[in-house]
């Protein structure tokens, strides 16, 4: 039998990890790649919390997450591709317009 | 250990190289790669709790169609690496953070959860899909069709965004 | 409505609204279809509408004469609120059918001159296509003056009244781009102006004494209001005094009596059958046509009645001296107007309704007479003028305001050929030229003078009769203005057609065509036997049973030699006079008249119109003219709208708003807000460099508080 | 969506349909634009003709409120907000005339408008809304909504279509009007704060508001309306309004806006407040003598004719706040007709100011003269347009005037409204103001159309009407004719609702005297 703290230490790694991620990576395409792996950490949380307390809902929120992941993705890259068209770059330091 | 046990931490210690591995290769490709690798390992683990619709769902959706966008889009940039990339004097304070997230992350699970909570034997009934989609479709109901829209405008969305303006062109 | 349905008679009544109808289906035929039908077509649909109307009132004759209650005839409802209802009703009685004879039998007449006089007056003006316009109001008129006649409230009695008041209007306006003499000028139009105003004053009394009748008894209808009549007269005998003062306001409007009969000289700007028709037979009688019919009224006030008869009889005298001294012949026979209908009006003021009423018929007999045959007169001369220049189709004068740019010399020459018409300086010597014309204004003046046996001589011994009897300071102004009558239709006749011409247009002059002369034969008729429907003679008063219908029983006072002798003596020494100042030796070009020197200022004064005219013009349209422009430039513009709105609010506004600017918000407020604004500045700058623009220090920042909270999840 | 489909609601929203169409439309489709303007407003005529005459709802022999359209709306914190549509005898010509005049002033901007038609019809046809739903609404709040709403597109039409002084004259007319309006809105407040609704028909049943409080109330509301009017002396917006105003502008301005000013003391003050209207009475009876007065004084005196014009219907309104205040069926009666027949002659004049004007782009009185020659037809209407004016026996100003200055009259006597303040001199120089009418409608006539050719007939090669501006003005000249004639189906109408109107009034001065 594995303990659940065992999950979810894993999955605070793998958050930890895909945080570090985000934040030391320029690639754009990288860091969306992070964040993927900090959503998965997540869901793999839930689906620990799912084991103990014997309900759904933690599933059908991965589920959830999975859903609004897709879609991310699919806006997020467009948002890259659109970018790197004008910019001709995906390097996240050159995309400073919002410097104050 | 039991024979469970030793499959967690086989497939922890592939999960944890692979998210590193993604983490420093310098080839976006490579990431993306690794990535899927991470993905198939948490998918199992999916499996180890009982849950063999979300694992299934996340080899198809993260594994299959999400890497692959990611790799669609690496192609379609052509760009592979990024030259000069980690500079260690600009890492201090990310990994800092990350390490203290995750002495946070790990505390906190101990504090909340504690290490002798084992999961429960009545995983047959969580594990069964057609009960999932019962709930899926009477509770959840109305979030599930909230998220078909918010898909739907994601496509458009990403269509839009991506599609060239024409005028633009011909100016 | 009387109606006994075995009697096929009776069912004429029924009818009487055609009197209005069928001129207002002439007008609307001619208004929208009058350009094709051209000049012969156009006044013979408006002759014939007026004939119908004729034929229709001699079939209430008719009717009446076996009927004679007469009917009242409804056509619609008209104004429903709460007490006040009005309807449409026609009034058939002896009075009223008297009025539609004369109308429509003289309107008739006068529209058959019309068409001979217009076509040549179109001509002598340059404007032919103007000519159906003057047949449209023609029967506009009619049919106005057939609802005013025939009406059997006050109210619809007023919608004629105004009706025949707009038609006035556009006659005398008829060529509103001239003047008298056809020259380019605002004069008509100005006529027309003040003719409406002054009769709107009028309506203005007629409109109070309607609202007096209404509130105090009840209804606007005749019948209604006479019977209420002598229970208001118990309680509040003022109210018919001031009824009475207050149409007597609306008569002195309409009949031109004082002090608002200052329109009516000038309305002989519009040409000669409408002086004729309506400003002399018709129209301007219809306020003694409203004191007849309002005779039970009358009859309660011994006061108003006194007022109405001293008023009559004062216009009638002074009229007369202003008749004295007028050269124009259209003028002279204006101011007899005048003169004429305060005989009248005195008449029924004094209860004479019968003498008043006889006077007005025979007075729409000769005075149309009179007025036409002097529009052949000025027909025949501006025949010779244009004669005697050879040059029909060249305008008559220069458009005015050319003579400002030319020398004296000029001027002179321009002056000389302002050529008038009407002149009767410049005629003479028209006898042997214009016979018919001369027959029969004389039979005109002759009866207007109350020769006998015409028909002047006869109703106008009635009134004189009348007053005698009970009113003797009445009697004395009208045999003084009885003579001055004889006297200045005297002067006119023999300067006008004795003597020898004092222009050559007077020699050239030429008769009218029969169109014209065959009206005035008819009418010489009239003129002449007229009379002989009211003698005053026990079993002849014809005339005066006939009204009895209406006006109840009528005392009629036995033939007086001694009033009579005196007034046909006063005015065969007023025509011998006339012959002995203007005969006698007949007046030559440019000799001023023999009156003016044994006169003096009298003869100016009566030359001038006694300046009532400036007068008017000081006293009231001059004040109100300036008023207006004060209250209009003053009052409303420079003060209400500049000043108060756009100085003292705006101004005041600005002011307030700088006061909150300047020393409230900028010393106060802002200088708080900017200090709230430099401190958040200041913190800005050190926070700006957190803004750095890299994502990823972003994340970095978002991590920090992840981190944050869960140290707070893991402290707590 | 029932509310919707209420027959007032039809009548009242139904140019947003056309608002809708021309949305769709290019502003390059000028004739589209047009025809979709005038087709909207002319069904929106018919449609207000179906719902009163021939729909069967309507019963014109009943004086209460009728077509009722009453539905919840609000309901916050013990406020009754409803939507509350209904006409009754006091409204419906009113109504009538709002939908009668709209086609008529669209078909006038045929070839006036030519620069940014699309905007001027949509602001036309969301006017015509306004305008419409302030004579149906009976809920305080949903009539001070559309009375605030009128502003907005006649503040546009003024400040872009207008002449060289169109934004002061927009901003004048804007800021007097709302300056009024706030008043009106906090006395709304405490009407339907105190009395638990914003219905009018609930509160005149009610009828416990105290006599203090009236006095106030009826202040409030009628600052409001006498601005609307415009009273003497508040009427100092309205010559630069119509004077700037396009003609189409001035033609509403004229025939509906002000109406609005009237007929809000005819539904709200005369109810609501009978005992402070009974003692207000005199002193409205007086401003309105002295508008009749000075307006028609100060009209006799300009030389711009859209001026004169503007001043005359200070002297009009004159006599229609005269007779609302006399307070007897005459006197209401008469100022109810009067409001439509000013609707028809001076929106008439309005229009065939403007036709000279876009030939000649003169309003300057002097430099006219002699048109009627030049001009016949157009000479002609003028005339029989002038005559209503000035209220000519046998055209529709007579019937108006004279009614009204009856019941003014009738006030005057003993136990009527205006027996202790002046009496019969009210009725009298209002009576006055007949003859000086006479006076400057004769100057503007004469000057313009009689005497000699004027400077301006030098210039300009003046055309008669056209086809187009005769169809503009004949259903004009048709109901001048038949009111004149004819008034007593427009009388019928209201007769009713007067009656009911009336009631109070008789039990307050019955017990006065």
């Amino acid at each position: 039998m594995v303990p659940v703290s065992y999950y979810l230490v894993l999955s605070a790694i793998l958050f930890s990890l895909g945080a570090l991620g985000v934040l030391i990576r320029r690639n754009s395409l990288v860091i969306f790649m992070s964040i993927e792996l900090m959503l998965n950490a997540a869901n793999l949380a839930f689906v620990a919390f799912t084991r103990v307390h014997e309900t759904f809902s933690g599933q059908i929120f991965v589920f959830f997450v999975m859903a609004v992941a897709a879609a991310e993705v699919a806006v997020g890259l467009a948002l890259i591709v659109a970018i790197y068209r004008s910019r001709q770059s995906v390097d996240i330091d050159q995309l400073s317009s919002l410097k104050g | 250990m039991s024979l469970e046990l030793i499959l967690f931490f086989v497939l922890a210690i592939i999960a944890i190289a692979t998210a590193l591995g993604m983490l420093l290769s310098r080839s976006a490709v490579y990431s993306a790669l690794y990535l899927v690798v991470n993905f198939v390992s948490v998918a199992i683990f999916y499996l180890l709790l009982d849950a063999p619709f979300i694992a299934l769902s996340q080899i198809a959706v993260y594994a299959g169609a999400i890497m692959v966008l990611f790799l669609f889009v690496i192609m379609l940039i052509g760009l592979e690496t990024l030259g000069g990339e980690l500079n260690w004097r600009q890492l201090v304070w990310p990994l800092a953070m990350g390490i203290l997230l995750l002495v946070q992350g790990v505390f906190l699970v101990i504090q909340r959860v504690g290490r002798d909570v084992y999961i429960g034997q009545t995983g047959t009934q969580l594990s069964d899909p057609s009960l999932m989609a019962r709930v899926l479709f009477t509770d959840y109901l109305l979030p599930f069709q909230v998220t078909a829209v918010l898909l739907l405008v994601a496509m458009i969305g990403a269509i839009v965004l991506s599609k060239r303006e024409k005028s633009n062109q011909e100016a | 409505m009387l109606l006994s349905e075995a009697n096929p008679a009776a069912g004429l009544f029924v009818l009487v609204p055609w009197i209005v109808f069928a001129p207002v289906i002439g007008l609307l035929i001619n208004a929208f279809a009058g350009k094709r039908l051209g000049e012969r077509g156009v006044g013979w649909v408006a002759s014939l509408a007026s004939g119908a109307a004729f034929l229709v009132s001699a079939l209430q004759f008719y009717a009446l004469t076996l009927h004679p209650e007469g009917a009242q005839v409804k056509i619609a409802e008209w104004i429903r609120i709460g007490q006040l209802s009005l309807d449409w009703t026609f009034r058939v009685d002896s009075l009223s059918v008297t009025m539609m004879l004369v109308v429509s039998g003289v309107g008739t007449l006068i529209h058959i001159y019309a068409i001979g006089y217009m076509h040549e007056d179109v001509r002598f003006k340059h404007d032919p296509a103007r000519f159906p316009r003057f047949f449209v109001f023609l029967n506009l008129f009619i049919a106005a003056m057939m609802i005013l006649v025939s009406a059997d409230n006050y109210l619809m009695l007023f919608v004629g009244w105004e009706g025949v008041g707009l038609c006035s209007f556009l006659l005398i306006g008829f060529w509103y781009d001239l003047d008298t003499l056809g020259r380019s000028s605002w004069a008509n139009s100005n006529a027309a102006k003040k003719a409406f105003i002054t009769n709107r004053v009028g309506d203005f009394g007629f409109l109070i004494a309607g609202f007096l009748i209404f509130w105090y008894m009840g209804s606007f209808a005749f019948s209604e209001v006479f019977a209420a009549a002598p229970e208001v007269a118990k309680t509040h005998p003022w109210v018919i005094t001031a009824i009475t003062v207050f149409m007597l306001v609306g008569v002195a409007g309409k009949s031109a009596q004082i002090p608002l009969y200052v329109w009516l000289p000038d309305a002989m700007a519009g040409p000669t059958p409408v002086s004729a028709l309506i400003h002399a037979a018709t129209m301007v009688t219809a306020g003694v046509y409203l004191v007849t019919r309002s005779f039970p009224l009358f009859g309660l006030t011994h006061d108003g009645q006194y007022i109405v008869a001293t008023v009559g009889a004062v216009t009638a005298l002074f009229a007369a001296t202003i008749a004295v001294g007028q050269y124009d012949i259209k003028k002279v026979l204006a101011y007899s107007t005048i003169s004429q209908l305060g005989f009248m009006v005195a008449a029924v003021g004094m209860g004479a309704y019968v003498a008043g009423m006889f006077h007005l018929v025979t007075h729409a007999f000769f005075k149309a007479l009179l007025f036409l045959s002097a529009g052949s007169v000025i027909l025949g001369l501006e025949r010779g003028h244009h004669h005697g220049h050879h040059a029909p189709s060249s305008p008559v004068l220069p458009p005015q305001g050319a003579g400002n740019s030319l020398s004296h010399g000029e001027i002179d020459r321009v002056k000389e050929e302002v050529f008038d018409p009407g002149d009767i300086r410049n005629m003479g010597g028209l006898r042997a030229r214009m016979p018919v014309t001369f027959w029969v204004y004389l039979i005109g003046a002759l009866a207007l003078a109350g020769i006998f046996p015409l028909a002047g001589f006869w109703s106008k011994d009635e009134i004189l009769l009348d007053a005698f009897l009970h009113y003797p300071h009445v009697y004395w102004l009208l045999t003084l203005a009885a003579f001055l009558t004889a006297f200045y239709m005297g002067r006119q006749v023999w300067m006008v057609f004795f003597g020898k011409a004092r222009h050559e247009a007077a020699e050239h002059a030429q008769e009218s065509p029969s169109v014209i002369t065959i009206p005035l034969i008819i009418l010489a008729a009239l003129s002449a036997f007229g009379g002989f429907i009211n003698l005053p003679f026990k079993g002849f008063h014809q005339f005066g049973y006939w009204l009895e219908h209406t006006l109840g029983a009528i005392e009629f006072p036995p033939f007086n030699f001694m009033v009579a002798g005196v007034s046909t003596v006063l005015a065969l020494g007023a025509i011998a006079l006339s012959w002995f100042l203007y005969q006698r030796k007949p007046l030559e070009h440019g000799q001023t008249d023999p009156l003016a020197k044994p006169l003096g200022l009298v003869f100016v004064g009566m030359e001038q119109k006694w300046f009532i005219d400036e007068a008017y013009q000081f006293l009231f349209v001059q004040p109100y003219r300036a008023l207006a422009s004060w209250l209009a430039q003053k009052v409303d513009w420079d003060f209400w709208h500049e000043w108060f709105h756009d100085s003292v609010l705006v101004k005041g506004f600005v002011t307030l708003a700088r006061l909150l600017a300047d020393p409230v918000d900028l010393g106060f407020i802002d200088r708080v807000s900017y200090w709230l604004s430099d401190a958040i500045r200041a913190s800005a700058e050190t926070l700006r460099k957190l803004q750095n623009g890299f994502v990823r220090s972003y994340a970095l920042s978002v991590v920090l508080g992840v981190a944050a909270i869960l140290g707070y999840l893991l402290l707590k | 969506m029932n509310f919707l489909l209420e027959p007032l609601s039809i009548v009242t929203f139904f140019p947003l349909l056309g608002v809708l169409v021309l949305l769709f439309l290019k502003p390059e489709q000028k004739n589209a634009l047009r025809w979709t303007a005038l087709l909207t407003s002319l069904v929106t005529f018919f449609i207000s003709l179906w719902a009163f005459f021939f729909s069967g709802l309507y019963n014109p022999a009943n004086g209460g409120l009728q077509l009722v359209a009453r539905y919840d709306w609000i309901n916050v914190a013990g406020w009754q907000i409803r939507y509350y549509l209904a006409a009754d005898g006091l409204s419906i010509l009113l109504i009538l005339l709002t939908t009668f005049i709209t086609p008529l002033a669209i078909l006038s901007t045929w070839t006036a408008v030519e620069e940014r038609v699309k905007d001027f019809m949509l602001f036309f046809l969301l006017l015509e809304v306004g305008m419409t739903g302030v004579f149906v609404a009976q809920d305080l709040f949903l009539f001070y909504i559309f009375w605030e709403f009128t502003l907005v597109p006649m503040y546009f039409l003024i400040g872009i279509w207008g002449g060289p002084r169109r934004l002061y004259a927009a901003v004048k007319f804007f800021l007097y009007t709302m300056a009024g309006s706030i008043l009106m809105l906090l006395a709304i407040l405490w009407l339907g704060i105190n009395g638990g609704t914003f219905s009018v028909p609930d509160l005149v049943a009610q009828g416990n508001i105290p006599a203090n409080a009236q006095t106030w109330l009826f202040l409030a509301f009628a600052a409001a309306f006498a601005i609307k009017v415009p009273m003497w002396p508040l009427h100092s917006w309205l010559p630069d309004a119509h004077v700037e105003a396009p003609t189409a502008g001035s033609v509403i301005l004229a025939g509906v806006l002000l109406k609005m000013g009237t007929y809000g003391f005819l539904r709200f003050n005369l109810p609501l407040f009978p005992q402070a209207a009974v003692q207000f009475a005199p002193l409205i009876g007086w401003l309105a003598v002295i508008g009749i007065l000075y307006g028609a004084a100060v009209s006799f005196a300009q030389k711009d004719v859209k001026k004169l014009v503007a001043y005359s219907s200070v002297s009009h309104l004159g006599f229609v706040m005269l007779g609302l205040f006399a307070l007897n069926a005459q006197g209401v009666a008469g100022a109810i007709l009067q409001m439509v027949n000013h609707g028809l002659s001076t929106g008439a004049l309005f229009l065939l100011v403007g036709m000279i004007y876009e030939q000649t782009h003169t309003r300057d009185i002097p430099v006219y003269g002699g048109l009627w020659k030049i001009t016949p037809i157009f000479g002609t209407v003028m005339l029989i347009v002038s005559l209503s004016s000035m209220g000519l026996p046998g055209l529709n100003g007579f019937v108006g005037e004279f009614t009204i200055l009856l019941g003014a009259f009738g006030a005057g006597m003993q136990g009527g409204v205006f027996a202790g303040a002046g009496g019969f001199w009210l009725a009298g120089l209002a009576a006055v103001g007949v003859i000086l009418a006479a006076i400057y409608i004769l100057y503007m006539f004469q000057k313009m159309f009689l005497g000699p050719a004027g400077e301006v007939t030098h210039h300009h090669e003046l055309k008669d009407l056209n086809w187009r501006e005769i169809v503009t003005l004949l259903p004009i000249l048709v109901f001048i004719f038949w009111i004149g004639l004819y008034p007593k189906p427009f009388f019928d109408l209201m007769m009713p609702a007067i009656e009911n109107l009336l009631v109070p009034f008789q039990t307050i001065l019955m017990a006065a005297h």
